[in-house]
């Protein structure tokens, strides 16, 4: 959709970054414009890496971008675990610094359980958010004092 | 695994000797019968559990047709990750990783129903795909050089995704000659999210004027339910026309309907009015088939018993008991002349260059095709749709499209004032409403809006 | 279990204390709405299985109203059989007996659910199962003096059950007074199976005539789909029209559709198409509610999954998506006209009697009120009811019904000629060809004809 | 409805007669009258007691009728065993001297086992037929040889 580069009146978040990108075998693109346009109205900067998205292209928007604050990592399809295959890799060295956060439908199937969000965390991401509308808070939990690249951060969402 | 691949005319003659109807058998029957052919979206990862889930669906279903649905990595050709996960988990894998298994496990899941099997994937370049598909004995494979490449992957450039169905679909050709007729689905579906009828409809007639000059015989088009009955049944019964109108004589046209395909609503009675409404749009589209949905729709890929209960349902609609139920024929006509009008406009051009493929790759590079909320970069989703107040989908604004004055201002008025009156913020949430139709109209709150409040001013994407 | 039961002002005091809404007030709503309630039948022999069904049934079926179906034994007051079975095995059982397990445990099934019980049963003599009732909270109760009779027993004179029936509107006057409504389900379904419209609404108005004049507040008429959708939804539509011109004013009027009540197909496909079709023509018809069947109609009392399945299904056809279906209005009106009049023919020389009750007597055994297929002595069964080419339940001979000429000549013309054109072997076999309609139409083979090759002639049953 | 009493140009069957009805319980109607009527047709004489007939009832149609050769009793309630509650006896006592045929929905639910057929053998029938088209070839082979009041018949249709 086209819409203009740079909100008017957002929440003053000047030079705050994310990356954000749909998982690599995932195509669903209608959350990923969402998301992206709802961060830009709240002052973020955007760096939207769209729909399926390696691993290895995350981490070199990293690289392009180090003042990135998170990775913010959407799957709808239900194979984000595979998809993540290669993050503990690229975390540990260090070519993802920043924190990972996740978000969508995290598995296959209609009945959900939490042995997904526990593989996920066990693949180096670093938050499981439940919902979009999560986000911004935990962005700013984050920003405010957590210990930025490593661990988990303690919120709420947090299962 | 890796059995030498048999020979085209082998699988031709293997096909022939099962005894099997195929697919555009099948097809040809609904048609004539009157009632849509029913069929469900279903694939699992193991071989097992996907042989137990198609015996399943054919003894509580009662489907006319059956699918593979592929798993994500092998539509992407990422082979090492399907593998990987099917060696790890196979509940892990969204569909069934045909090429990994192989065609002789493919002629295992043929052989074991009674009804022709489809592929149904989303792959920019099936072509491992389609010769396992083939191997196996499936007589029906669904895709095109478009709709398989732009809401399905990020940055395969036109070009090639065409060449590569161009494959596809010359196979299809030799395999008629072989007396295999294929059944080739183009995907109207696109991103399935407020497509304007037009824009699925022009780029079928694209991918069906391809497949034809390839030598394919057997065309199905299907169309996503949008929700507004008389917009649906007058696209349904625009297929037709527009083959007779595009096509050369001697391929065979099916219409078909994918029962809604945008965000459903949650609540399963929801769910089932949605599919119900779907089912009854096919019928008095006439569509020969019909892709069934289930209520378990908004929260993942569903059980078996839910997508068998889909199948039921469906097939109620199909009832004679059903004869009574009209629609309102003037407004179908109304909306029908205006289909074929926008969808004139933006094919003619194309298809009066001098090459087809080249065409379309120059043409959405342009904006004069495009699609909206394209997963690919190699479309500009510069279209903005909007439903009108009864519902229907219409172009807020059709971007770079070629169309006419006249069927831009008709959008324009029908949605209720002039382009400019909603956008920025405004346009942002009417959208999402928009996205969120059905659900909303059920009265269900849709899920946690993203990130944070009211948003001031929709922001386009920029290149990463 | 037999603690005393509570005095009706006790009852009426529980009952408004409980907070429960009330049947009536549920149907109240479900008019307002325009989406029919839904209610299934259901009922087994153990208590804690009554409950477990009542529970699973509100989970996964949503009805509006639930029923406590009672056994055939207590419905005959044979509660010595009653008990023996439930002692025995309480699945030999083909409903619950209430009477048996006393009014506390009615009371437990009452609170373990959020929506209103009705009693569904089939007793010419119900004093004893009302006072359960009414006692347990239940607040509404189906029957009358005719409707509960006729069809459920062979030798209960009308007079006794009238009587019966009339202590249990008087009670229903005094509680009304004691500010609980009771609804009061006539059963106009009477045998089920090819009763004319005329018929069915005739007994109601007489039933209706008689609760509203013992104080009666909440009448519910119910009618059985017969499946000719003009003809039913006709039928529906004239209960209002016939409670203003029969009944004084002040009497709450609901029309309740019976999904089709005679014989079932037995394929799962087609029994759901006739659950749709009843469920659409409920909402066509304007009904405050509809009793649900089941895909295992043709089998035997179903399982709690198929319960909450028709449920499911019939909820479907009152889905604000199906707005756009409607009905031959001319068709509706011409039906319409004719049933409120042979209606009128029927119940008006009953009406002008002096005493309803021995009016009602006298022309049963007249033959000037008539059912077709009584189990019961007390009516003549000399009405012979046909469909005609449409489907519609015509008479074919209106035996001794005070039809006049146009009526009956409409409904030979109808039929396709003079009366005796169809009689002896011809006129059985095309009877037979009637009842089984349904399975007939959806190309069923009916169940092995009785005894032995095509019969000769018809006979009438002699008094044993 | 009404009709005629005798049936022209049926089998010769002349002098047969059998006793038909209901369960005590059971109100449903169709099946007997068309029951009764195909006899009739077939040229039996029919002694139809109707819907909602006990055992005794049936007691005193044989004693009426001392020459019937079966009584057929029809269930579709569910509820046949309590109803036959008292058959034994009656067979025991003589009250009932004939063979006792009986067909229709013989137990609760619609998923059926052979059990129930069982406990109606258990309780004095001598007979189960799984549809009435069966109750002419059953009532002949009955007449041309068996045994009579005692014991069951040896028929196809017999689990
Ligand atoms: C539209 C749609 C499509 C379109 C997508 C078009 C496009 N390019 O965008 C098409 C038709 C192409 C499609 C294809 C497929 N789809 Co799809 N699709 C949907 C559908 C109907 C709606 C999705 C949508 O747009 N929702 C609107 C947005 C706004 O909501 P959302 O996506 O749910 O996102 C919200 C949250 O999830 C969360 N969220 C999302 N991303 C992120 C990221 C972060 C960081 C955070 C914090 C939160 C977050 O916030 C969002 C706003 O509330 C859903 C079912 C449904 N919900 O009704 C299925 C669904 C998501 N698809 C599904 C699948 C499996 C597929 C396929 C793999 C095909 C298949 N095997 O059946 C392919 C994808 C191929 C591939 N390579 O990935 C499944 C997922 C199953 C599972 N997880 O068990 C679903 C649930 C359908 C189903 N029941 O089977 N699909
Ligand atoms: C019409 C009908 C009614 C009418 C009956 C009107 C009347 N007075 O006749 C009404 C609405 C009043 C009614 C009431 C009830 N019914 Co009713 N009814 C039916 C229905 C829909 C059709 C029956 C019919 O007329 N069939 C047409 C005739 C020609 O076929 P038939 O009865 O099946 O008989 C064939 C065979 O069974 C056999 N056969 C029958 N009798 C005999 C006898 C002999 C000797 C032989 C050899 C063969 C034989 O041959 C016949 C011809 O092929 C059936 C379901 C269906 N089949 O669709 C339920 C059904 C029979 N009813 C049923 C029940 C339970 C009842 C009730 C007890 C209510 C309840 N608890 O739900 C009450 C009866 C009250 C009582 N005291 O008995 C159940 C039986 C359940 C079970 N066994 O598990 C059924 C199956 C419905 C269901 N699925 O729940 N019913």
């Amino acid at each position: 959709m086209p819409m203009p580069d740079r909100p008017n009146g957002a929440p003053e978040r000047e030079g705050r970054l994310v990356i954000l990108g749909v998982a690599a075998s995932d195509s669903h693109a209608v959350a990923n414009h969402l998301i992206a346009h709802g961060l830009r109205a709240d002052g973020f900067t955007v760096v939207n890496l769209g729909t399926c998205t390696p691993v290895a292209e995350f981490a070199d928007a990293c690289a392009r971008h180090p003042q990135a604050e998170a990775v913010l990592i959407g799957s709808l399809n239900g194979q984000i675990h595979e998809d993540l295959h290669d993050l503990a890799e690229a975390k540990r060295s260090g070519r993802i610094p920043c924190p990972v956060l996740v978000g969508g439908n995290l598995s296959v199937g209609s009945a959900k359980d939490a042995a997904s969000t526990e593989r996920l965390y066990a693949l180096g991401v670093d938050q499981v958010l439940s919902a979009a509308a999560d986000l911004v808070p935990v962005l700013d939990a984050l920003h405010a004092g957590a210990d930025g690249a490593t661990g988990r951060i303690p919120v709420a969402t947090r299962r | 695994m890796a059995a030498a691949t048999p020979t085209l005319e082998e699988s031709a003659a293997y096909i022939t000797r099962s005894g099997k109807p195929t697919a555009a058998e099948v097809l040809a029957r609904a048609r004539t019968s009157g009632r849509p052919a029913l069929q469900p979206r279903c694939g699992v990862g193991g071989h097992r559990e996907m042989a137990a889930l198609l015996l399943e669906l054919e003894r509580e279903g009662a489907p006319d047709l059956l699918t593979l649905t592929i798993d994500s990595h092998t539509r992407l050709r990422r082979f090492e990750s399907a593998e990987r996960a099917l060696r790890t988990d196979h509940r892990t894998l969204n569909g069934y990783p045909l090429v990994t298994h192989g065609w002789q496990r493919g002629r295992e899941l043929n052989e074991l129903v009674a009804v022709p099997l489809e592929i149904r994937h989303g792959s920019p370049d099936p072509r491992e795909l389609f010769a396992t598909a083939v191997a196996s004995g499936v007589t029906s494979f669904e895709g095109g050089g478009i709709s398989y490449n732009l809401p399905y992957s990020k940055d395969v450039p036109l070009a090639d995704s065409l060449a590569a169905w161009a494959e596809v679909d010359r196979t299809c050709g030799e395999l008629a000659r072989l007396g295999v007729v294929m059944d080739r689905e183009l995907f109207g579906t696109l991103t399935a999210v407020l497509v304007p009828p037009s824009i699925s409809l022009a780029v079928s007639v694209l991918e069906a004027v391809a497949a034809a000059a390839a030598g394919v015989r057997c065309v199905s088009v299907s169309y996503p339910q949008g929700g507004h009955l008389a917009q649906d049944v007058a696209a349904l019964r625009s297929i037709p026309l527009l083959a007779a109108r595009y096509l050369p004589p001697g391929v065979e046209v099916h219409a078909v309907l994918h029962e809604f395909m945008g965000v459903f609503p949650r609540d399963r009675g929801h769910a089932e009015e949605l599919i119900f409404y779907g089912a009854l749009t096919a019928r008095l589209g006439g569509a020969s088939k019909l892709i069934t949905k289930t209520y378990q729709e908004a929260f993942g890929i569903p059980d078996a018993a839910a997508n068998a209960a889909g199948l039921r349902l469906a097939s109620v609609a199909g009832s004679p008991l059903l004869d009574f139920v009209t629609v309102d024929e003037a407004a179908v006509g109304e909306e029908q002349e205006w289909i074929l009008r926008e969808t004139a406009e933006i094919v003619e051009p194309v298809l009066s260059a001098p090459r087809l493929d080249s065409a379309v790759v120059t043409a959405f590079a342009a904006g004069r095709l495009d699609i909206p909320f394209s997963a690919s970069r190699h479309a500009r989703s510069e279209v903005i749709p909007r439903r009108d107040p009864s519902g229907a989908v219409r172009y807020h604004s059709p971007g770079r499209l070629p169309l006419s004055r006249a069927s831009a201002e008709r959008n324009r008025r029908l949605l209720g004032g002039p382009a400019d009156d909603a956008s920025g913020a405004s346009l942002f949430a009417a959208l999402r409403r928009d996205i969120d139709h059905f659900p909303l109209l059920f009265g269900e709150t849709p899920e946690g809006a993203p990130a944070g409040p009211s948003p001031a001013t929709p922001g386009k994407e920029p290149a990463p």
